[in-house]
């Protein structure tokens, strides 16, 4: 009988539909590596138990001190302000009323870009040849880290690893602080009021968010080194790093909140290269130099 | 093959002349012919049979071998898992296997499979009283195959509600990963199969009264018709409830209504919107159309039994009358027993006893029916067809099936076995290796009126045997694991010292129902060559009495080529009135009076 | 067809095999032999459930003689009436009024039989929860919670805690030289259904006194569960917005599973409790060891993993 | 006429039999990248458009793999500081279920945690995504409900009362019905996925460190070939040195951990008139601006003061920042689970996700949670009564408060009497 023919591929053809759910079923995100390679490294690894020290490349001593001023600068129209969402309290978080402006990007009439951190990547463990002795009088101190008004005082702060952060909270109520990354986590409350020392005691490789979980706008960042040259550049967008050695090849690293590591810029002034936040340049004994580092809108979220 | 034909002048609706009337599509596709539907869902179903069964797979996998990775697919299917079957995808496994096995195979495929083909056969008619309404209730189960289908295909895969689809598992959708959009879609397929039996019931009820051919008295009706008509009685009454409760729940799911849902559930922590419900008003309701359908799935199986027992026995059936009450009887009582299901739900205790004696009530016209099967057999001269046996197991099995019944409907002795694998095993030991086996038979004996050919009888009795021995190893040994307490539904039962035991068991049950799936091949092949390459039959291969043998095989568009007129029931086997050894319905009386039998009081 | 109406004999003795398989499995499963060991009821540790089982068995012989009987004469009906060895002409019988009548009325009386004879155990299962000798409702031991997926149990009340005296009234000490306190029941009186700060709150793992009437309340907190105690013969779904009682006396000591029987989502299967029945003293003192863990208030770090 | 059909209806039989094998492949039970931190480190370098090269990720694979071995055969990395890791224990745990020719079992992880936890003990299962709160990433190696300060490990005995008792209120369930030995190695598993974890997460930032401009196909270590002269072999030992360093640096951290448990100082016996007193004085240390917990935990407790904040798992890639939304966006597309904000818990329930003895809600509060805004408290420094902060006594007043609060009427907040009815308390 014709119909049955046509039937039984109708129904046959309705099941294929059904049939391969199975297939729409995740699968594993195949890894696919080299199994010979891992071989070798395993045979490599079971080598030594103990852990071998990196031997650190053996680098020439400076000749001197050198002095880096300058100022980062965005072209182009910079982002606009996003406003904070201060959903409570708003009597001491919005003294006025008035909208409160994020701070992760903010830069001045001129384009002086505030905020960025612009510190030495490496330098070899405690050899007094690479730190000016201006810099022992502090390396013991203390960095005032203030909050007022739900805001903390200073965006990005910056500190060597022997100095305490002085948490403090000028505000009638209550904050805690919470340090998601670098060389110490923690969360703790800092009382109206109050104030509570906090030593990081190790180094940060690049800046790390410490945040309120009482009020979630409020966000800041820390870097920490064991090294005395870092700066964070002011609401000008300038900054000055004291006596670097001179008469060796230097890499800084240059990052910013938005932008994190600033991809490139344009230099006045000598350097020998930049990319990808790395700024590499070499100063000669007691020169003063002077950059100005612009980079695009764009890299900020701009346009 | 004598059928003495009334040849009418009319021959307009030759048959075979498909292919040349109207358009392909209107002939095969939307097609008004009962036959042509019959068979549609009679193919539907059967592909749906091979996807339950490969689910069943699944489920007994992971009893036996639990969160091992299957051979070959395990790592295709679950290699998020590593290979296993991950448990809320074991909750969808037999949450589905139960849906479409009781929602697409076993009601569409009686009811609407043999229904369809049969009914106009049998009652003498050239088609049932509503055709459009025919063909619209098999496209209506397009429906709820496209809902069930997809409900696969996007996570997570399926409904995991159970087949039950107990609120507030079911009506919550944060409640487990098959209770979110799968479940709605479960809902909406369930709906939608209501939708169609609602008019399969409608239009069967219709044409069993109306248009019986001349003569075709109700008592002269094959029980199969008979069980037809009842079965669609019973859907006519309970669906209806079921399907409300289909969509109270979904409003519970998507309109925040709360007619399931208690005051201050926690659930994965995400409140619902509303409360004030009662979880037990779904059972309820939910059982008082799925008891009945109980019947639907089963009263059917019995009617083509009935026909296929008498016809190779070659005498007439045992207890006719008896045999009508009782389907009537199952029908009536069918509706007061919902309760059993619910004995240790939390309902008042007191309710309990008196659906425990409700239920131990409708055992009775069961048993009648198996007695008088037992007679129809006895004095017979029987021949061992595959349909007959297929038959003659549909009793033993049904024997099983029934007697392990009344262990439930002891309210005491359901709480030890309520959920356990007891349960399983009897609604197994009815549905399976009943109905199922009925069905199968069923296939075997009609199958030369649907195609006009025969089916390779050899393999039908190797097919019989294997099937036959591997539902037993699969289905039998469940009673013991009831008897334990094993529960069901549980992805790994084997954390429980008090079941740890009982793998082995299960990992031979697993081999037997692997066996029995592989066995179907048989079947499938058997039934697929015979369709092209089967021997061509006449119009009445076994010798039967019924009408529907007295039209051409296969049956053309109007399907007698005369007007059948009746003179006696469907059972005249082994009459002294006729020199043959079946005596068909449409036969006049021999014109000797000497010869003519005086009908027995009865 | 005739060479196949020639095996009808085999086909007969295939249906033979039915009953008598059947039935040999069951009597091996009771009997325990290998390869089935504990293939049947599970130990019965309750006073109140040996009924059930009773009732089982007395069910099981039933239905099996009639499983017996039918299985028998499906067989011999088939061995003898089949095609190919019966001379005789088929009997053309429409059937009999009398055989009717009788299979009706047998299987029906059997049938209220059963149904009445077992009304009491479920009365005494599911409705009469045993009293105080005043004639009010037993409180609970216990409040069991189900949620997905574990069961959560809580002790009302634990709090007045006395030392324990010898019989010349001195404190008894225990290992660790403190006295040893036992817990007096709540003295205010409060119903047990009022949540106190002085309940104790154990995780799946029930402990009760055996050799006593226990009445246990369980409820759900997010859908629908099920307590069965296999070795107690207690079943009762959990319904969420409902509180169910069960009841039993345990007469023997030792752990038990708690199993749920009802589907409640993707970890149905981890939904796994055990209840120990120990002796009432040694009752007492779990509790009260558990009360004074769940209130400790003072901690010593101890260093180092222990192995 | 009948034969075509035939001939069609067959392999269209046999295509469905394949349907489920064809184009479904997939390869054995392996651990997963961490896509997430990858595309973090990638941000991080200040270049959106920057990616690893497919070698890049290959060989922190590779490494991985040398160190760690495979879900079905774990390494434990030949670093001082191993023995934190049991291999023998880590065995019974990997793997997939069964059990071993001695009877002894197998897969344990994948038997019981698996399917929620992860291949990787990424907190991704296949049933995941279902779960509210999420399950446990152990990647980030934080952990919220232990003894020991913000920042340590927590003690093998805090990851064991956790696999005991379950925790309340979440989807993690109590295995105190398992073998202790089973729960020892399922500890064991949990530190090694953490473990390797946070050592996939150094390998991935050593490789962004790497001076990409000069060479973009550099690696971490350099495959020294089998015929390597000396300084070739000696600079793979020496890189190798570094990134043993990595690892040894998390094993002492865990090493670290387990030393570090705080001590609490007893709360001594307290009559009910003291206790009343106690709870008082809890109350207002709760209400005032020292101990602040109403900030969060609202003025009635509910755990409705703060509720816009995430926890470290997602916080550390979407930060605070006003581009908080897109970076959600950007980091759910390569397979973070989409966010939940973070709830303070709501104290009238009576659940206590980390333990509900005095002295867990004691370290609740002295310590504070990691992972979730939940801070340490100020501790008053000794010998300086005027200074700001809080006395152990001072907590031990908040937790009888907080402990008291289930059965605390709201309208009648200092009735400290249980008369709630019981919908209150649920657990």
């Amino acid at each position: 009988m014709n119909s049955s023919r046509v039937l039984m591929m109708m129904s046959l053809a309705g099941l294929a539909a059904v049939l391969p759910a199975g297939c729409r079923r995740p699968l594993a995100d195949s890894v696919s590596y080299s199994r010979s390679n891992v071989a070798v490294l395993r045979t490599a690894l079971g080598g030594d138990k103990a852990a071998t020290e990196a031997t650190a490349a053996v680098v020439a001593d400076p000749t001197g001190w050198g002095t880096l001023k300058g100022v980062i600068k965005m072209t182009g129209t910079p982002p606009p302000r996003k406003t904070l969402n201060i959903d409570k309290e708003q009597n001491v978080c919005m003294p006025g009323g008035k909208p409160v402006l994020a701070e992760d990007v903010v830069v001045d009439a001129s384009g002086g870009i505030k905020d960025v951190v612009i510190y030495l990547e490496k330098v070899p463990a405690d050899n007094p040849k690479w730190e000016h002795p201006d810099y022992a009088a502090d390396k013991a101190g203390s960095v005032e880290f203030d909050q007022k008004a739900c805001l903390f005082l200073t965006h990005v702060f910056a500190l060597r690893a022997t100095q305490t952060l002085d948490v403090r909270n000028s505000d009638p109520v209550g904050h805690n602080l919470n340090i998601a990354g670098g060389p110490r986590t923690g969360n703790f409350t800092v009382a109206a009021g109050s104030s509570q020392p906090w030593l990081f005691g190790g180094e940060a490789a690049e800046p790390f968010p410490v945040s309120c979980g009482i009020h979630p706008w409020m966000s800041a960042y820390g870097l920490v080194r064991s090294n005395p040259y870092f700066a964070v550049t002011n609401d000008k967008g300038q900054f000055e790093l004291k006596n670097l050695p001179a008469g060796v090849p230097l890499k800084l690293r240059v990052w910013q909140e938005r932008a994190k590591f600033i991809k490139e810029v344009t230099a006045t002034g000598k350097i020998d290269k930049f990319s990808k936040g790395r700024l590499e340049l070499k100063l000669d004994n007691d020169e003063q130099r002077q950059l100005e580092l612009s980079a695009a809108s764009t890299l900020f979220g701009g346009t | 093959m004598s059928a003495v034909a009334v040849p009418v002048h009319d021959t307009a609706h030759g048959h075979d002349q498909a292919m040349d009337a109207g358009t392909f599509i209107r002939t095969y596709v939307f097609s008004l012919d009962h036959k042509i539907i019959g068979l549609q869902f009679l193919f539907s179903t059967l592909l749906w049979f091979l996807v339950g069964g490969l689910l069943a797979l699944g489920i007994r996998w992971q009893l036996a071998w639990p969160w091992s990775d299957m051979p070959i697919i395990g790592r295709m299917l679950f290699s998020a898992e590593g290979g296993q079957i991950s448990p809320e995808f074991y909750t969808t496994l037999f949450t589905m296997h139960a849906t479409v096995m009781i929602f697409f195979v076993i009601i569409p495929i009686l009811a609407g499979a043999f229904g369809n083909f049969l009914i106009p056969l049998m009652i003498g008619a050239d088609d049932m009283a509503f055709p459009t309404l025919n063909m619209l209730s098999y496209w209506f189960m397009w429906p709820a195959f496209v809902c069930i289908g997809l409900s696969f295909l996007w996570p997570p895969y399926g409904a995991g509600g159970g087949w039950t689809s107990y609120p507030p598992l079911s009506a919550v959708p944060e409640a487990a990963p098959g209770s979110q959009w799968a479940q709605t879609m479960w809902l909406l397929g369930v709906t939608f199969v209501g939708v169609s039996s609602m008019m399969g019931s409608v239009n069967y009820m219709t044409t069993i009264i109306q248009m019986r051919a001349p003569g075709m008295t109700m008592f002269r009706l094959p029980m199969t018709i008979w069980a037809m008509f009842i079965t669609a009685v019973l859907q006519a009454f309970a669906l209806p409830v079921l399907t409300a409760a289909g969509f109270m729940q979904l409003m519970d799911r998507i309109l925040g209504t709360g007619f399931f849902l208690p005051e201050g559930l926690i659930v994965n922590n995400s409140l619902p919107a509303t409360g004030g419900g009662q979880p037990i008003l779904w059972q309820h309701l939910f059982w008082f159309y799925s008891h009945p359908a109980v019947y639907i799935m089963i009263l059917p199986a019995m009617g083509m039994v009935s026909d296929i027992i008498a016809c190779f026995s070659r005498k007439p059936l045992f207890g006719y009358k008896p045999m009508v009450y009782s389907i009537s009887g199952i029908a009536g009582l069918g509706f007061i027993v919902w309760g059993h299901h619910m004995f240790v739900s939390g309902m008042n205790p007191l309710l309990g006893m008196t659906f425990m004696v409700s239920t131990m009530m409708i055992a009775l016209p069961s048993a009648v029916k198996v007695f008088n099967w037992l007679g129809t057999v006895w004095g017979g001269k029987i021949q061992f067809t595959t349909p007959m046996l297929f038959a003659l197991s549909f009793v033993s099995m049904f024997i099983i099936g029934g007697l392990s019944g009344i262990f439930m409907a002891a309210t005491p002795v359901d709480i030890f076995i309520h959920d356990t694998y007891f349960i399983v095993a009897h609604f197994h030991y009815v549905l399976f290796a009943g109905t199922a086996m009925a069905v199968m038979g069923a296939i075997y004996f009609w199958f030369p009126k649907m195609f006009g050919r025969m089916m390779d009888e050899n393999l039908g009795k190797i097919h019989f045997f294997l099937t036959f021995i591997f539902l037993n190893g699969t289905f039998f040994t469940m009673h013991i694991l009831g008897a334990v307490g094993f529960p069901r539904r549980l992805a790994d039962p084997y954390d429980y010292e008090t079941f740890r035991h009982l793998l082995p068991m299960n990992q031979f049950m697993t081999i037997c129902a692997i066996a029995m799936v592989a066995t179907q091949i048989i079947f499938a092949y058997n039934f697929i060559r015979s369709i092209f390459f089967g021997t061509p039959v006449g119009r009445n291969p076994w010798g039967a009495n019924s009408l529907e043998w007295t039209a051409p095989s296969p049956p053309g568009h109007g399907n007698f080529d005369f007007q059948p007129i009746v003179y006696r029931g469907p059972y005249e086997y082994g009459s002294p009135e006729v020199d043959t050894d079946f005596y068909p319905q449409t036969q006049p009386p021999p014109s000797d009076p000497a010869r003519r039998v005086q009908p027995e009081k009865h | 067809m005739h060479e196949e109406l020639r095996v009808g004999r085999f086909w007969s003795i295939l249906f033979l095999m039915v009953p008598v398989v059947g039935v040999g499995i069951f009597v091996w499963a009771m009997a325990g032999l290998w390869p089935m060991e504990r293939h049947w009821l599970p130990e019965n540790i309750n006073d109140h459930g040996a009924v059930i089982d009773n009732l089982f068995l007395f069910i099981l012989v039933l239905t099996g003689v009639i499983f017996i009987a039918t299985g028998i004469a499906l067989f011999w009906f088939l061995w003898k009436y089949d095609a190919a060895q019966n001379t005789q002409p088929a009997a053309f019988t429409h059937g009999s009024h009398t055989l009717e009548v009788v299979w009706s009325i047998i299987p029906a009386a059997t049938l209220v039989f059963i149904a009445i004879y077992q009304m009491n155990a479920w009365a005494d299962a599911k409705m009469r929860r045993p009293t105080l000798p005043d004639g009010r409702p037993k409180p609970e031991t216990a409040e069991i919670t189900g949620r997905q997926f574990e069961w959560r149990i809580r002790y009302p009340h634990t709090t007045v805690m006395e030392d324990v005296l010898d019989e010349h009234g001195k404190q008894v000490l225990d290992e660790n030289g403190k006295p040893r306190r036992k817990i007096v029941r709540d003295a205010s009186g409060r119903p047990a259904y009022i949540y106190g700060d002085d309940d104790v709150y154990v995780a799946n793992d029930l402990h009760l006194p055996v050799n006593e009437e226990v009445v246990l309340k369980i409820k759900s907190q997010d859908v629908l569960h099920s307590f069965f105690l296999p070795n107690l013969r207690v079943k009762q779904d959990v319904v969420p917005g409902m509180k169910q009682f069960v009841w039993f006396r345990a007469n023997k000591t030792g752990a038990y599973d708690i199993v749920c029987a009802e589907l409640c989502g993707w970890g149905h299967y981890k939904m796994r409790g055990r209840v120990t029945f120990v002796s009432r003293e040694d009752f007492d003192r779990w509790l009260t060891k558990t009360y004074d863990e769940q209130n400790r208030a003072e901690f010593k770090p101890v260093t180092g993993e222990a192995e | 006429m009948a034969r075509w059909s035939l001939l069609l209806a067959l392999p269209c039989l046999a295509l469905l039999g394949l349907a489920p094998l064809a184009g479904c492949g997939s390869p054995a039970a392996a651990f997963v990248r961490y896509d997430t931190y990858a595309r973090k480190v990638e941000k991080d370098t200040g270049d959106d458009k920057f990616r690893l090269r497919g070698s890049q990720l290959a060989e922190v694979d590779e490494l991985l793999a040398a160190l760690f071995g495979t879900p079905d055969e774990p390494l434990v990395p030949a670093v001082e500081g191993a023995e934190a890791l049991n291999l023998t224990k880590l065995k019974l745990a990997a793997g997939p279920v069964g059990s071993a020719e001695d009877g002894s079992p197998r897969g344990l992880y994948r038997e019981h945690c698996a399917h929620c936890h992860g291949i990787t003990g990424d907190g991704n299962g296949p049933t995941a995504t279902f779960l509210n709160p999420y399950p446990r990433d152990y990647r980030p190696g934080k952990f919220k409900f232990k003894s020991t300060p913000v920042g340590f490990k927590p003690t093998h005995d805090d990851l064991k009362k956790i696999v005991l008792e379950g925790i309340p209120g979440t989807a993690m369930p109590s295995f105190k019905l398992l073998p202790d030995l089973e729960v020892e190695a399922l500890i064991q598993y949990v530190k090694y996925l953490s473990v390797r974890g946070e050592t996939e997460r150094g390998l991935l930032k050593l490789t962004t460190d790497l001076d990409l401009d000069a060479d973009p196909n550099a690696r971490l270590v350099s495959i020294a070939p089998a015929n390597a002269t000396a300084e070739q072999k000696q600079t793979q030992q020496d890189q190798l040195g570094a990134i043993k360093d990595e690892v040894a640096k998390v094993l002492q951290k865990w090493k670290d951990g387990d030393g570090a448990a705080v001590a609490i100082d007893p709360r001594g016996n307290m009559s009910e008139e003291d206790f009343i007193a106690s709870r008082k004085r809890g109350r207002d240390l709760f209400y005032g601006t020292v101990a602040n917990c109403i900030k969060c935990h609202g003025d009635s407790a509910l755990g409705d003061g703060q509720l816009t904040d995430y926890d470290d798992w997602v916080g550390e890639f979407i930060g605070k920042g006003p581009d908080q939304q897109q970076l959600i966006k950007e980091f759910v597309a390569v397979g973070m689970p989409h966010p939940r904000n973070i709830r303070p818990r709501n104290l009238r329930q009576g659940i206590y996700r980390g333990g509900m003895r005095p002295i867990d809600i004691f370290w609740r509060i002295k310590n504070g949670i990691e992972g979730v805004p939940m801070p340490a408290s100020t501790m008053k420094p000794a010998g300086e009564p005027n200074a700001k902060g809080l006395t152990p006594a001072d907590i031990w007043d908040i937790v009888n408060y907080v402990q008291s609060l289930p059965f605390e009427a709201i309208s009648n907040p200092l009735d400290a009497v249980p008369t709630v009815p019981e919908k209150a308390a649920v657990y």
